[in-house]
Order: structure tokens, then C-alpha cells, then sequence
């Protein structure tokens, strides 16, 4: 399906865009879509991280060659999208308990539009970007500066009054996510996982875990797992 | 409406081996029995879970992908996939793999009875096969698989194979033994480097490389072997991700038109693709452009 | 810099054979010496005047060319192109090509007094050798060639070769012979059918296929052979048109690196990589990221 | 080197497009630059058809995939240029003569740029376009729209009085300079030819014509030759 760039907000290393579909996706909050650029013959996935009607944005990170591409959409520009994909946080987390979102940087972004859409869930959130930079193009409730607190996600995280009962629903990098679930053994934790990948559907077999039942696919049995069922080492 | 080794097809736009799956999940996307062919991942005797991600990589027009052949085996794939390909209203095309001719035997006899139009035999993963020569490279262990399979089967056989130096030989060997066609191209071997870390972007390293930078190479390869096999019929695939595409191969001389990595790209492709055709085909006939190749349109 | 053979090179970049010409047009718009090599298209025995054209056609990140060997024969050469080479402040490298050994023969004893650095034997052009089984595949025919050619030269000699299904046995060959280093890839075929005209662009029909669209497979290619060939010498090219592109050809495993399609597309390529290579250099050791493969990063 | 495009205009088949070039082109009437676009590898050649300062104009014929793009581009976006290349029309033809100019389609392209800087070797002007579609974005003298005036270029070009010391300059599909050179055999025919070119500076052989002296290219030998040199057929 066609979207176009309503808007775009751009520091060095982040973008913030909004698109407009041309028709409503239906989009629940840890689903993502695939975006393709124009000369473009394959698409990478992102998050949604806030959606109204046709309107989506995007919280992205500019870490290679189609998001250095992205920096460079214009208003009006089209882009190809499609999706939504993989299966929403909701559908897969115990909605009895309360959740501290961990966000790792643009690991936030499907975070975000859960917060917004589940309040009731959240017991805390924190989104973690090492430097203010994101803070040029996004203000929300739970922002964490890594260089303005003196302090890491994790080291934040742990300010909170965390009872056993209370559940993580995290986002981020590898890194971020075992050291995550290295430190909070005694609680559940869910995280949206990422991999590089083509179809987003789980036809090609591109995107593979690990897990307890044998190899899954994070695009359409993820993104979101529960870590004690998948082996984030292989 | 085309027909091909005696079955009929809707149209001549098939799923190509792998990039679809086993159609449950792409049937969540698109109506398979549109189709004028749906082809099955590659099924091995015992279940492969493949190799460690990260296993795709995106280059310039294409794809890199080493899944390695992960599928549940023939036992779970009877069980859980067969069903479901032998209810579409479409022709369904199993692909079979292994390493030793005993492996082929066993799936065409496991699959035998199924209601599957054709047998595709991969002999060309490039993520498989260390010990000696693999199979899809030696025109003798050619031969003799495809007599032998040919005496069970009870399906018309396809040889999936690369582009190989002494292609028209293997092909030959193919045909010697009574093959029905051949299956062209799988991915030719690609690699991507990541400088920074300085090491291979996929963990496997080298994988198989596809979608429409390959095009070119693909329709050189089908178009060679139509010049020396003006009868056989060929499957071709590589990088087909719009009707013009497809009418290409048609024009090189395929006879059935694959799509992979496009239905990867975005499901819609090959509906879109048959949809166009259709368009096409009211002022252009099939049979006239297919004869392109085989009248040798150049030197 | 870089050394070669013996030969001391300002950097890793050459010019590949053909798309640069013989230098004397290119000269107009770059600075040859800033190159660490020059190589020159390649010159036959006689006189060719090449395929009838169109001759090139652009696909999908990549061009197909069908010029056919159009060169001036060995003679014109070395009255008219030979002294300008010469006299470039840069290691010159001479392709030759020819349909039997003796071509090459006589070919090398023409040029043998020449200044040039090496001699780079091209076996694998796709546009000429019909007549029985093309040298560039043939490993006894490759294993003679090097033999003799060994005996008379005065330079290090080179195999250019394409993408074959048993390259390593061809190398193996090669280095048996003699041969100081192998050059990988020259263009692998590829075909575009212009389908309102139901024939192929060029006139040829099947033609080269260059640009960044094939640097996965001669990625792979050279990586293939540097696994197995731990100090061969080997110039690797195939789609480089950045900087990037080439430490990537580096690490799969290529001492030098051509560029070829990168220059047509725009003369300033060559040398926008090699001012961006010298400035990645003064952070990165050459011989490191020359090591990556050959330690085998990978399985 | 980059190009920013001023102002295009578009029809159905044609494209005017106006550019501004980062450092001002020495280019003369005749020679041709090489246009590509963002995310293409390799460019294709275009004549200039008029120039002032960093300004240049280019008159485009949609034909196939690459003028199918250009039809999309906008105000603002950035092409690369290099060039020019090719023999100025004016190194070549005898300067003693006056010349009819013929233009098929956009092959008028070089012409229009020739007739502005050399009026006074021009004696007529004939740009032929088929239909009026042209109008809506072409203005010059010696538009000639064949089915308003239900003559053909050559037919048109037949209604002038054309002694033998005359000679043609034209451009156009082959058919009609094959045309042209078969009806005007007693005057001396410059024809500006066309290839599919690659490097367009005469290194890659891409481009071959046969000449009474051998092969030459057109990229770097013409594109203008004198029609008595040249075998159109080969
Ligand atoms: C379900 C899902 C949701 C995602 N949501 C977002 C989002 O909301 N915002 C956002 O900025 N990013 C998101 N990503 C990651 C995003 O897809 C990648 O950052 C992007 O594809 C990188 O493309 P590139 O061409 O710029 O990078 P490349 O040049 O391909 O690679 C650059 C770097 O990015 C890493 N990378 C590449 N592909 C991926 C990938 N698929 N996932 C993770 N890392 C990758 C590589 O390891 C490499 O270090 C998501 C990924 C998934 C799987
Ligand atoms: C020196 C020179 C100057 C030119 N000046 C102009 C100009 O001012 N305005 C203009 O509209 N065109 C000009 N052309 C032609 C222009 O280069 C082609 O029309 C263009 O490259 C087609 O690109 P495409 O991708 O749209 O077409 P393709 O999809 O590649 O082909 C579509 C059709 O165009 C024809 N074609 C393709 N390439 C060329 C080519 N290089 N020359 C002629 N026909 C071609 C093909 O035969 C085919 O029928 C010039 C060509 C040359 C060699
Ligand atoms: C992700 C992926 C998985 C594949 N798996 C198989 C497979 O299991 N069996 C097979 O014969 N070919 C397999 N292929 C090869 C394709 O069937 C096809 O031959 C090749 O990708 C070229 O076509 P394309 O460019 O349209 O993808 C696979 C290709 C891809 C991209
Ligand atoms: C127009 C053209 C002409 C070529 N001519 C020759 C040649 O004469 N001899 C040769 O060994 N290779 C020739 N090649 C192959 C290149 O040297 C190179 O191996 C190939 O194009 C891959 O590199 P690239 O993608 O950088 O172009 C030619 C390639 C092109 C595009
Ligand atoms: S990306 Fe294809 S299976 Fe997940
Ligand atoms: S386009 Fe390369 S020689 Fe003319």
C-alpha cells in the first residue's frame, strides 16, 4: 500500500515520521510494518509507534544504509507499507499483571504506543536514549537521558520498587535484553525481539529464535516473547 | 490457460520453492488458488532447523538468504502441510531434497500417492552438501537419480538446478534419464561483508543470492539451455517481480514463470503479476511469445 | 601502498580490462597516475572490430555489454597505445586474449620488453570463443597455457577467469602452471529481451553482465578461492564503485582491486575511492583487513 | 557532478526540465552530458538544449524506463550531470555553409541550442513533433506539428527552396535520417547520431559507428558526423 510523508523531523541520528496511509491499517501496539523506499525492491521492518485513522509515526534510529536513505524523505514523498505484522503485545502477555516498560533507544517505539493505548498496564516507563539528541524530536512521559541522569536504563530501572509480581515488557538490543533478564530473574519478562528480515510474514523463514518448542519465526510468532521461552544464544 | 507435461495450469505464474513456505501463513495474504501453481519448500527426509540468524541479508536489488533448508522433515510435512497443499485449487509442486539418491527415493515414495502435479528435485541448495561433489553438479549422479526416481514415481520430475559451467550437460544428463523438465535458476552463491565488524553479515557467511539482480543471469541461463532443448519444458525463476518479467522468461523460454523472492518482497506480487498477464495475454498469445526463444530470435 | 608480485602499488585500485579503455580518453578526465594500476583492454592477435551494436543495455543496478573484443589487433596496439601506457606513473598491466595458445604465446613475446607490470591472460571473455570447449574452463587447456607462457615471460602473469562451477580446480591449474595470481570475476552472462520487440536488446543477444548487482557473487568468488588459496595473489573486481565496496573485496580476500563498470559509469569513481581508501587507511592496516579471510571468518 | 532540478514540465510524452549544475559546464550546441538519477548506478545522454550560466535545459521524450522516472521528478530533487561530452556541432560542420536544420521529435533537442548560438548559419528550421501535445511545453520557432499541417517533416522540409550549396543538419530516429540522406543526396548531410552509451567519454566501445575510417564512437567521434562517412547499416 502507498503512504505518504506527512511529516518528518530529523536529527543526526533519529527520525520522527509521520505517514499517511492510504487506507487504515489496522495496527495494534508491538506490530510493525514493513516500509519500502521508492527504487527500493524490499522493505525493512519497523514499529509503530502511534497510529490515528491513516496516520502513523515512526520513531527511528539511523543505524545503516535505508535509514541513512530515510533522513532524506521529503513531505510528500511516497513510500510502499505493509502490514501490520506479527502478533500485538497484547495478545501474548498476562494481562493480570503490571508492566515496567524498558525501552533501549528506538526499542521504545512500539513501548510508547502500548503505554498509550494500555495505560491501565503500565506501572512505570522508561524510555532509554544515551543523549538528549532524540529530545529534539520527541517528548513523552518517561524519557530517559543516559547522559543527563548520570545513569544507564538499567541502573534507572532499578530506582523503581519492583515487586516479583510486576512484569517487564522490554525493548532493544541484544545486549540490552540479556542484561535485562540477567538482572530481573525473578520476574516475568516479555520482550519484542528484532532480526533482520524479508517477508514479515513467516514465509521465508528468514528471521528465526530459538525457543523452548522448537525454531519460530520473530516476525509471525514474535515479535514479542516471553524469555523464558526462548534461547537468545545460538 | 496453460497446459504443461499433460496438467493444466490457470496461468503461468507459479510460487517458487522456498520463499513461499508451505502457503498456510501466505494464504493468511493472498488467495493461493489464483495461482497457476503453488511449489512447496523443499522437504528432507529428517527435519533440518536450519541455519543460526542472522540468515538474510538486503543487497542492492536483492536478497541474500541462508536458511539453510529448515523444514519439519517428511514425516511432520505429510502430516501438517500436505493436507493443506492438497486442498488448494491450485497445482501444487513438491520440492524434495537431500544428499544421497536414497534420500530422493524415499520422499518420492513417502509423497507418492499425494495429489501434487510434479516433483521438483532441488539437487542445487547452495547451503547444503560438504562431502564430495554435490549432486547438482555431477552429471553421472544426475543420470542415475532421475532413471531411478522416474521408475517410481508417479508424477512427472523436475531437476532444480544453478548456473553452472557445463549447465547444458547436466540438463542433458536430466533429460537422458527421462526428466520431465528442469527448474531454472536456484540463487547463485552471494556474500555480503560487514567492514565495521569485519566479518560476514549472515553467520553462515556465503548464502544463496536472488531477486532482480539476478534477473539478467537468470533469463542468459533459461535462454542457453531453450537453444540446445527446443522441447523441454523449464520452470524460470530470478528476480520476476512484474509481468513484463515474467513475459522476459516467457520470451527466454520458460515455459511455467517462478516468483521467490518477489512473494517475499510483498505478497500481492504474484497476484499482481497474474493479474497484469491476464491483461496481456488478451492481445498477446502465450504460445507465440514462448516460441520467441526456440526460433532463435538472435545469433 | 601495496606490494604485488613485487610490484609496488600507490594503493589497491586498478582500472579493470575494457571499460577503461587503453587510457588515452580516460587521461582527459582523471589523473592516471594517481591509479595504483592500469589495465588495459584486452588486445588480440588481430584486428577486432567488435559486436554490431546496441552493445550495452542497462538493467537493475548493473549494465550488459556485448562489445565483442573490439580492440585494435597486437600490432596498432603497440605503435599507437603501448607509449602512452608506458609512460604513465603507474603499474601498467596487459590483458591479452586469443583463441589458442599460441596466441597468447605470441602475444607475450610482443609484449615482453614493454614496462608493464604484468601480464593478465583473459580466458574468459564471454563474447568470443565458439569453437570447442572456451580455454577459460578447460583446466588441462589452462594448466599447458601457464606452463608455456611461464616459460618465455618476463612478468608475472595472471589468469582472469569468470565464475565457474569448478573454479578451484581451474586456479588449481593455473598455479600449477605457474601463474603468479588470478583475477576474479570477468562479467558473467546475462540477457535483456526488449519484449514489445520480442528479441533481446543487443544485437548479440546474450552479453556480459557488470555493475554493482553482481558484487555478491564475486564476493563470493573471490572469498571461495581465497578460502582454498591462502597466498595466491588475487585481483579482485566485479560492482566496486565505492570505497566501501572495495575493504569489502579486500576482506573476502583481494590484494587489488579492479574497478571496471564503476569507471564508466563515472570517471571520478576510481578516484574517489582512492581518496577515501587513504583516509580509511591512516585508521585501518591493509594488511589486516587483507587477513580477514584467509583466517577464515567464518565457517 | 550534482544537479538540482529548477522547474520541470511536464506532458504526457515530453519532459522539459531546467537545472542548475553546481559549477557552471563549458558546454557548446551539439554536445551531450550524462544525467542520472538518485539511486540509479549508471546515467543515460541527453543534448543540452539551451544554457545559460549554471542554468541548462533539457528536452526529453518519454520512451522507456529511465524518461519514465524523470517524468516523477521534482522541483528541488538532485540529479548527478557530467559532461558535456561529444564533438560541438560547430568543430564539424563546414562554416562556410547554410544549414537547414531538421528535428525529429526530441531529436530537435541540439538543434534548438545550435539555431540560438549560430543564427547565422542557420537558413530554416523545422522541429518536427507529431502532435500538438508538444506546444504545452515547447515554444520556438519552427515548431513543425505534422498533424496540423498534415505534412510530415520530410514533406515539410520539401515546401523549402533548397539549392545544393545548402547542407542539413538534423536529428532524429534513424528512419528518418535514413530518409533524409536518401532524398537530399546531392547536399551534404550532417546527422547527429544516437546510441545506448555507457561512459559517453569514448572508453568502454559501447557505441560504435561504422565509418569510412573503421569504427568510431559516437559518445566520443560525434555524435555529429558527416552522413557521407558513416554506414547507418551494420
Ligand atoms: C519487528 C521489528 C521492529 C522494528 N522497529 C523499529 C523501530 O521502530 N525503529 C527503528 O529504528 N528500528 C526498528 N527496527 C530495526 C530496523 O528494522 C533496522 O534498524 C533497520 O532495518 C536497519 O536498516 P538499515 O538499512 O538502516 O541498516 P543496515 O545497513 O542493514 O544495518 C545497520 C545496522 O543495523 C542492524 N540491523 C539491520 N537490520 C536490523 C533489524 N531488522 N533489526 C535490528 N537491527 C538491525 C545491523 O546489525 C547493523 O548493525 C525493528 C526491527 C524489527 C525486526
Ligand atoms: C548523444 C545523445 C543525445 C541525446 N539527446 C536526447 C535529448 O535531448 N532528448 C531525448 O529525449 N533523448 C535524447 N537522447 C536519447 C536518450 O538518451 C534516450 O531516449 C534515453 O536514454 C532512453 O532512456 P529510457 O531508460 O527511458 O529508455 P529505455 O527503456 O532504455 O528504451 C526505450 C526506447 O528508447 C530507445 N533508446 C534507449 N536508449 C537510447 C539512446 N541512448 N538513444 C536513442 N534511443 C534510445 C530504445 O531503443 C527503446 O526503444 C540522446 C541520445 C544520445 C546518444
Ligand atoms: C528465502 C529463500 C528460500 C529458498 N528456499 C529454497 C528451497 O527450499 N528450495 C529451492 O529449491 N529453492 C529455494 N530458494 C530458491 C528460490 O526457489 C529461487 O530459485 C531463487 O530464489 C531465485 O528466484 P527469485 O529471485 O525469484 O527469488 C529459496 C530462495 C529464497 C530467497
Ligand atoms: C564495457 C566492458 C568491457 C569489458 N572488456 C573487457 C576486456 O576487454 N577484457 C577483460 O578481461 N574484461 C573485460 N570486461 C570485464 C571487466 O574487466 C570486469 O571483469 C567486469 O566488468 C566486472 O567488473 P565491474 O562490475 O567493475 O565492471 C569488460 C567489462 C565491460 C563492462
Ligand atoms: S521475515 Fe520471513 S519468516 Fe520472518
Ligand atoms: S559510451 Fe562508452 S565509448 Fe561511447
Amino acid at each position: 500500500m502507498k503512504a505518504v510523508v506527512k511529516n518528518i523531523e530529523t536529527t543526526k541520528n533519529y527520525i520522527l515520521l509521520t505517514v499517511e496511509t492510504e487506507k487504515e491499517l489496522k495496527i495494534e501496539p508491538g506490530q510493525f510494518v514493513m516500509l519500502k523506499l521508492k527504487h527500493y525492491d524490499f522493505g525493512k521492518p519497523f514499529s509503530v509507534t502511534y497510529q490515528e485513522g491513516k496516520i502513523i509515526k515512526f520513531l527511528i534510529a539511523v543505524v545503516g544504509e535505508m535509514t541513512k536513505e530515510m533522513l532524506k524523505l521529503k513531505t510528500n514523498e511516497e513510500i510502499a507499507i505493509r502490514g501490520a505484522y506479527g502478533i500485538p503485545f497484547i495478545e501474548k502477555i498476562d494481562q493480570n499483571k503490571k508492566y515496567v516498560l524498558l525501552g533501549g533507544d528506538c526499542g521504545s517505539a512500539p513501548l510508547i504506543h502500548f503505554s498509550e493505548k494500555y495505560p491501565h498496564l503500565v506501572k512505570e516507563k522508561i524510555y532509554g536514549f544515551a543523549t538528549s539528541e532524540i529530545k529534539k524530536i520527541l517528548n513523552v512521559e518517561g524519557l530517559h537521558i543516559d547522559k543527563e541522569s548520570n545513569m544507564n536504563l538499567l541502573e534507572k530501572a532499578n530506582t523503581i520498587n519492583i515487586s516479583s509480581d510486576d512484569a517487564f515488557l522490554i525493548c532493544g538490543s541484544m545486549d540490552m535484553i540479556k542484561t535485562v533478564k540477567n538482572y530481573f530473574k525473578n520476574n516475568k519478562i516479555y520482550a519484542s525481539l528484532e532480526a533482520r528480515m524479508a517477508c514479515g510474514i513467516g514465509i521465508c523463514k528468514g528471521c528465526p529464535i530459538k525457543t523452548t518448542e522448537g525454531i519460530k519465526m520473530i516476525c509471525k510468532d514474535g515479535p514479542i516473547f516471553d524469555l523464558s521461552e526462548v534461547e537468545l544464544e545460538w | 490457460m496453460v497446459e504443461v507435461c499433460g496438467v493444466k495450469f490457470k496461468n503461468p505464474i507459479i510460487i517458487a520453492s522456498g520463499p513461499g513456505g508451505n502457503g498456510k501463513e501466505l494464504a493468511k495474504y493472498i488467495d493461493l488458488n489464483k495461482l497457476g501453481g503453488f511449489t512447496a519448500k523443499t522437504v528432507t527426509p529428517d527435519e533440518k532447523e536450519g541455519n543460526p540468524p542472522p540468515r538474510i541479508v538486503n543487497v542492492k536489488s536483492g536478497i541474500i538468504n541462508s536458511i539453510g533448508l529448515q523444514n519439519p522433515g517428511i514425516e511432520k510435512f505429510i502430516k501438517n502441510d500436505l493436507p493443506f497443499l492438497e486442498n488448494l485449487d491450485t497445482n501444487v509442486i513438491l520440492s524434495i531434497g537431500g544428499d544421497k539418491k536414497s534420500d530422493y527415493i524415499k520422499l518420492i515414495e513417502s509423497l507418492n500417492n499425494s495429489s501434487a502435479a510434479f516433483f521438483e528435485l532441488n539437487l542445487s541448495c547452495p547451503n547444503v552438501g560438504k562431502n564430495g561433489i554435490p549432486l547438482g553438479i555431477d552429471e553421472i549422479a544426475i543420470l542415475d537419480l532421475v532413471k531411478e526416481a522416474k521408475k517410481i514415481s508417479k508424477k512427472p520430475i523436475f531437476i532444480k538446478l544453478g548456473v553452472e559451467t557445463f549447465l547444458e550437460d547436466l540438463v542433458e544428463a536430466a533429460v537422458k534419464g527421462g526428466a520431465d523438465g528442469v527448474t531454472l535458476i536456484n540463487s547463485p552463491k552471494g556474500l555480503k561483508i560487514d567492514i565495521n565488524k569485519k566479518k560476514p553479515i549472515l553467520k553462515k557467511g556465503v548464502g544463496g543470492f536472488s531477486g532482480p539482480a539476478i534477473k539478467p543471469i537468470a533469463l542468459a541461463t533459461i535462454f542457453r539451455i531453450r537453444k540446445k532443448f527446443k522441447k523441454l519444458t523449464i520452470i524460470g525463476m530470478g528476480g520476476v517481480f512484474s509481468y513484463e518479467d515474467a513475459i522476459e522468461f516467457i520470451m527466454a523460454g520458460a515455459n511455467l514463470v517462478g516468483v521467490g523472492s518477489g512473494v517475499m518482497a510483498d505478497p500481492e506480487i504474484p497476484i499482481k503479476i497474474i493479474d497484469d498477464l491476464d491483461k496481456y495475454f488478451k492481445r498477446v498469445n502465450y504460445e507465440d511469445i514462448l516460441s520467441c526463444a526456440v526460433e532463435g530470435f538472435y545469433v
